[in-house]
């Protein structure tokens, strides 16, 4: 695992990250090309493409109008013909709007064509909730989740926004590549040397005893957050980053919860048919039952109010109080 | 000088003074300015009547003043605040007033031209004789919502005006880049509509083409479409990077909206400084309103939810 | 309840009691309409709304173009405005081209507008596999599960179809009614009089006391099939037609799985993040664990290959085999 | 009489024996079928070379036949059978066989026009002097997809030829009902596309047509939009009901593009005779083909996921 092997790093932002690793992996091969909006001169909304454009010019590196159905659309039809495009939506909310190539076409490519096309197609899309309203802060990555033949990923680290990027970019199908609006500002370290995160594999960011918390993205912070205090109130807390939701690295869950006896899953999308459902619901049919709690967005929009939108979505304060609460059972 | 003449250069001042303000307050984490784009807001206003409907993509500040929604509650709306005409939960992108005749603003760009043609129908099978308008970006054309929806409407001849607001830029990328129309007007024309491209620079031809276009919607004779070219004075938004040059920013300066109306009145400067007096009075009342009203509480996080 | 009401009744197909209750919606409330391709003349694809073009005219009955976004969007801005538009989807797998504005729009408008607007919006759909391939055959109802604001039913009888149907059209929000290609020729015994069925109300198929089978639409004839199998060996299943998927009647299934202490929830579309996990996640939380089996699709793309549509949709002899494993545990 | 013009004729009469065999079989659910459409097909065809691709919507069995796909193969998957093209997985609607030029079909309509223009980009880049055609609807000019794929491929040049085969009909919906464009080429020109209306009867003059619209995308000039008015002799589907009337079918069925041919050629009896014995027997290998092979094994099910 990354967080265990001995490699010089570097530290950046997460955009920077991004930007490495497109860098990277479009030397390296020359059939990769960004395409969305505002990805050119620009540098993408979050300059996690800062001077791609340059670099590679207009060819490679491609400014889309506001078209996210055919944007996708493009991109799987450029990835059946031989590219690897990676294609931009700006907030995951309107990755909808392509769900129709993405899901009806290129996670269906494989299989209809007995394998006879693959669509080796990276969309990169940014969730969640800062101040965005109603339309720019949903978590629909559950849903992607359940769709065959789409890989979904989710980093939370600078390290793992380029190791998972770079992996993304050289995979067979189609990727989805989730960043979040609060991770760009963070830095971390990140390899110096070109370095792979796999997909299906999870990190355990800090270990503990006496409860599991899985999340990925933004929620990783969270949970590291609470388990910081809980730590200071004699509770152990050990914190899974799934970081691949499709797949899912079930062995390394059902290892920490075996040894903590406890799960809370941590989400800040929508708990209904949720990323924690499926965590625990894979977990118990192997383990069989062990106490859990899910966290997540109470069941409302998230508004751009930041009262309501700090209400909305979950805290450190609520997964603490979640642990608590769990293992007071 | 047209009648209203020198009322709409009053309103577009009062927008320019609104946003400046907001735009000088931080804790509302970003906002969509208009600056550049008045005249196709208050021109379009004049072409509506308390019957109709107005529909906007996120930049929609001046739009929403210009119809007439009271401007201290789209302040507090876009502060957050309760007493916002929202309550302060639908913010930037999202505030609405339909007894104001602002039927809302969407944020997904091209959303909301699709649900302006619902109104449309609405208003159609009601027969009062009320249009609607939905004034979008030139970014939005783009969008395929706009072909599927100016089909639909052209074949059901909905009361529908479309109103592109032709900026010339969608966040950093130029209609040229964007888009391969001639003219962005052509798109209606496509489906039969009765179709122009206009300056939108100058507030009183905007409220004149738009008043003919509102006329021929209101006679039954289907929807029609109107360009109007502005320019963004600002950035996309008030956290967005800036990507013109300073020399072409200048020179884009010079074609403000509410200069050439200044100068076409030919006012003087007293007239100027009461016109500049009343928009700053303007956008103060509506800051110490949104002021003096509290941000809702988290209890009301679940309320109306469906 | 519905069931245990003595009502008269007649004799109906799926498609003939959709249409009863739109025809005497409409009869009741001229701001009704449907709008969809070929809903005219031709009286929608299943015939589901035979004679309403010519009992209402091309006013209230309005032939749509292949435009899925903007038919959602018209339908969305018209209920805004008073109306109560039914917009028909053929397939569930094209409702992803009117996500936006479903979800994005419709969805959010009494919260964005703190109650001032709302959206009484019907979306009829149908779901399911039946040789029409890898596009035109998924469940995705557990996605729309999760979005605040929806409402989701998906009935399994005529007599169910008949009144959610009444009351998805006197709804004050936007409601996802989910019927199946199968079902639609399939009769049943429907009320003659006007009678409504409540949202949220899920309904006891067949009584048992070994195990609790869940399920909707075109699920619960098979859940049912098993069940008669099962009964031969001894195994007495209880078998509840969920109908309401947004809101779950979970007292309804508590009080069931409290009887019979074991729970198979079964569903036709993706097991992951889907309707069962949500049922068992929701249920296990306010009763603590219970045995429970999940029965879905293979996680693969739905062939219209008869053996391979075969091979990834649940039957009843699958329902039967999750229950002899589980009851065996 | 143009070199190819008998060939192009029996291409035609091959299709229409092929679909009516497949008809006659109730084990394949239903089919798309394009009694009508042939000279749209066969015309399409003879404007491609080997290294160009084309795509379809789900009336896609002439297209893949005239294109040159292996007939036998596809009657195997349109029935299901492991010796498919694609192995029996794809069936109606979804068949692809790159390898011979036919990218393929996607049944979700519109949803295969910027799958299309992928395509198209990728062979801008390969630089190999090959185009794309997209084959699609009437009724998939409603769609937002072919707007935004419109703007795109022209704004970037893409080799890709746009053709609508506008049969008149969306199932029930008359395209007037559906559409309002004068044209449905219209759609193109406001992109500025070289477009034009051609009759879809005649597969002499489609060849010709397409043939100079292909080479003009060759060429590099960008996309093209072409837009060949058929007729459909069926219902929407094998199960769909039949929704015009009897006289209205007749009367078609005297335009059909066969029969024109035919006459255009001259043909006499024995020579029509032979055409059809020619159609017959290629209906009918392909058949037999399909017949001899297996249905998969549900073991398969879980095979080429992702
Ligand atoms: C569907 C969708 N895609 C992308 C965005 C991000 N976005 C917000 S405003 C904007 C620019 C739109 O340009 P235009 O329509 O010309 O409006 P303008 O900003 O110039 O007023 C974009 C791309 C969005 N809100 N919705
Ligand atoms: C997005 C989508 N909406 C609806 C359908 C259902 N449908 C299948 S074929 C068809 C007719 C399309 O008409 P046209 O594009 O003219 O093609 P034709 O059937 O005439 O060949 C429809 C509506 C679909 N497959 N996809
Ligand atoms: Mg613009
Ligand atoms: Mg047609």
């Amino acid at each position: 695992m990354l967080d265990s092997a001995v490699v010089a790093t570097k530290k950046m932002f997460f955009r920077e990250a991004i930007a490495k690793a497109v860098r990277e992996e479009m030397a390296l091969n020359d059939r990769i090309m960004v395409m969305g909006q505002d990805v050119g001169s620009f540098g993408g909304s979050y300059r996690e493409f800062d001077g791609l454009f340059g670099e590679f010019g207009a060819e490679r590196v491609r400014d889309m109008p506001v078209a996210e159905n055919a944007s996708i659309g493009i991109g799987a039809g450029a990835a059946a013909a031989g590219y690897r495009p990676l294609v931009t939506i700006t907030y995951m909310d309107f990755l909808m709007l392509g769900f129709d190539p993405l899901i009806n076409y290129a996670a269906k490519l494989r299989y209809k064509t007995a394998g006879g096309l693959t669509a080796p197609l990276v969309v990169k899309t940014t969730a969640g909730a800062q101040g965005q309203g109603v339309a720019h802060s949903q978590c629909i990555e559950a849903w992607l989740m359940s769709v065959p033949g789409l890989t979904v990923v989710a980093p939370s680290t600078p390290a793992d926004a380029y190791g998972l990027m770079k992996t993304a970019l050289r995979a067979d199908g189609p990727v989805v590549y989730i960043d979040h609006k609060r991770l760009f500002p963070a830095p971390g370290e990140v390899p110096v040397l070109e370095s792979l995160v796999p997909f299906g594999l999870a990190a355990v960011r800090r270990a503990g005893t006496d409860v599991t918390i899985t999340a990925h993205s933004f929620m990783v912070r969270m949970a590291l957050e609470a388990a910081e205090t809980l730590e200071s109130e004699g509770i152990s807390c050990e914190v899974i980053d799934l970081r691949s939701l499709a797949p899912l690295d079930m062995p390394a869950i059902a290892q920490s919860v075996a040894r903590t006896g406890a799960l809370v899953t941590l989400e800040e999308g929508q708990l209904t048919s949720g990323v924690g459902a499926e965590v625990a619901a894979r977990l118990f049919e192997t383990t069989g039952h062990r106490r859990w709690a899910r966290v997540g967005a109470l069941p409302a929009p998230v508004s751009s109010n930041p009262v309501l939108e700090a209400a909305c979505v979950p805290d450190a304060r609520r997964v603490a109080e979640a642990v608590h609460k769990l293992l007071a059972r | 000088m047209t009648p209203n003449a020198l009322d709409m250069l009053r309103a577009m001042a009062r927008i320019r003074a609104f946003e400046t303000a907001l735009s000088e307050r931080k804790d509302h984490g970003f906002q969509l300015l208009s600056s550049g784009e008045e005249a196709v807001a208050v021109g379009l206003a004049s072409a509506l009547t308390e019957r109709d409907q107005l529909l906007t993509g996120g930049r929609s500040i001046g739009p929403a003043i210009a119809r007439g929604v009271d401007p201290r509650a789209v302040m507090a709306e876009l502060l957050g605040k309760t007493a916002g005409v929202n309550g302060g939960r639908a913010g930037r992108g999202h505030l609405s007033d339909p007894a104001s005749g602002f039927f809302g603003a969407h944020a997904v760009v091209g959303g909301n031209i699709s649900i302006a043609a619902g109104v449309a129908l609405a208003k159609q099978m009601d027969g009062d004789g009320g249009i609607v308008a939905i004034l979008f970006g030139d970014g939005a054309c783009g969008a395929g919502a706009l072909h599927e929806t100016l089909n639909i409407a052209a074949k059901w001849k909905l009361p529908l005006l479309f109103v592109c607001n032709n900026n010339q830029w969608s966040v950093s990328t130029s209609r040229e880049d964007a888009l391969a129309p001639a003219r962005l007007s052509d798109l209606g024309k496509t489906f039969g509509l009765p179709s122009r491209t206009i300056d939108g620079l100058d507030v009183e031809a905007v409220a004149a083409a738009l008043g003919e276009a509102a006329q021929s919607v209101r006679r039954g004779e289907g929807p029609a479409f109107v360009e109007c070219i502005s320019i963004r004075l600002r950035s996309h938004s008030t956290t967005a990077r800036e990507t013109r040059k300073r020399d072409e920013l200048a020179e884009l300066r010079t074609r403000c909206p509410i200069r050439r109306q200044i100068a076409r009145l030919g006012l003087d400067d007293d007239a100027v400084e009461a016109l500049e007096r009343d928009a700053a009075d303007f956008a103060a009342a509506a800051l110490a309103f949104a002021e003096a009203s509290p941000y809702p509480s988290a209890a009301e996080v679940l309320t109306d939810v469906g």
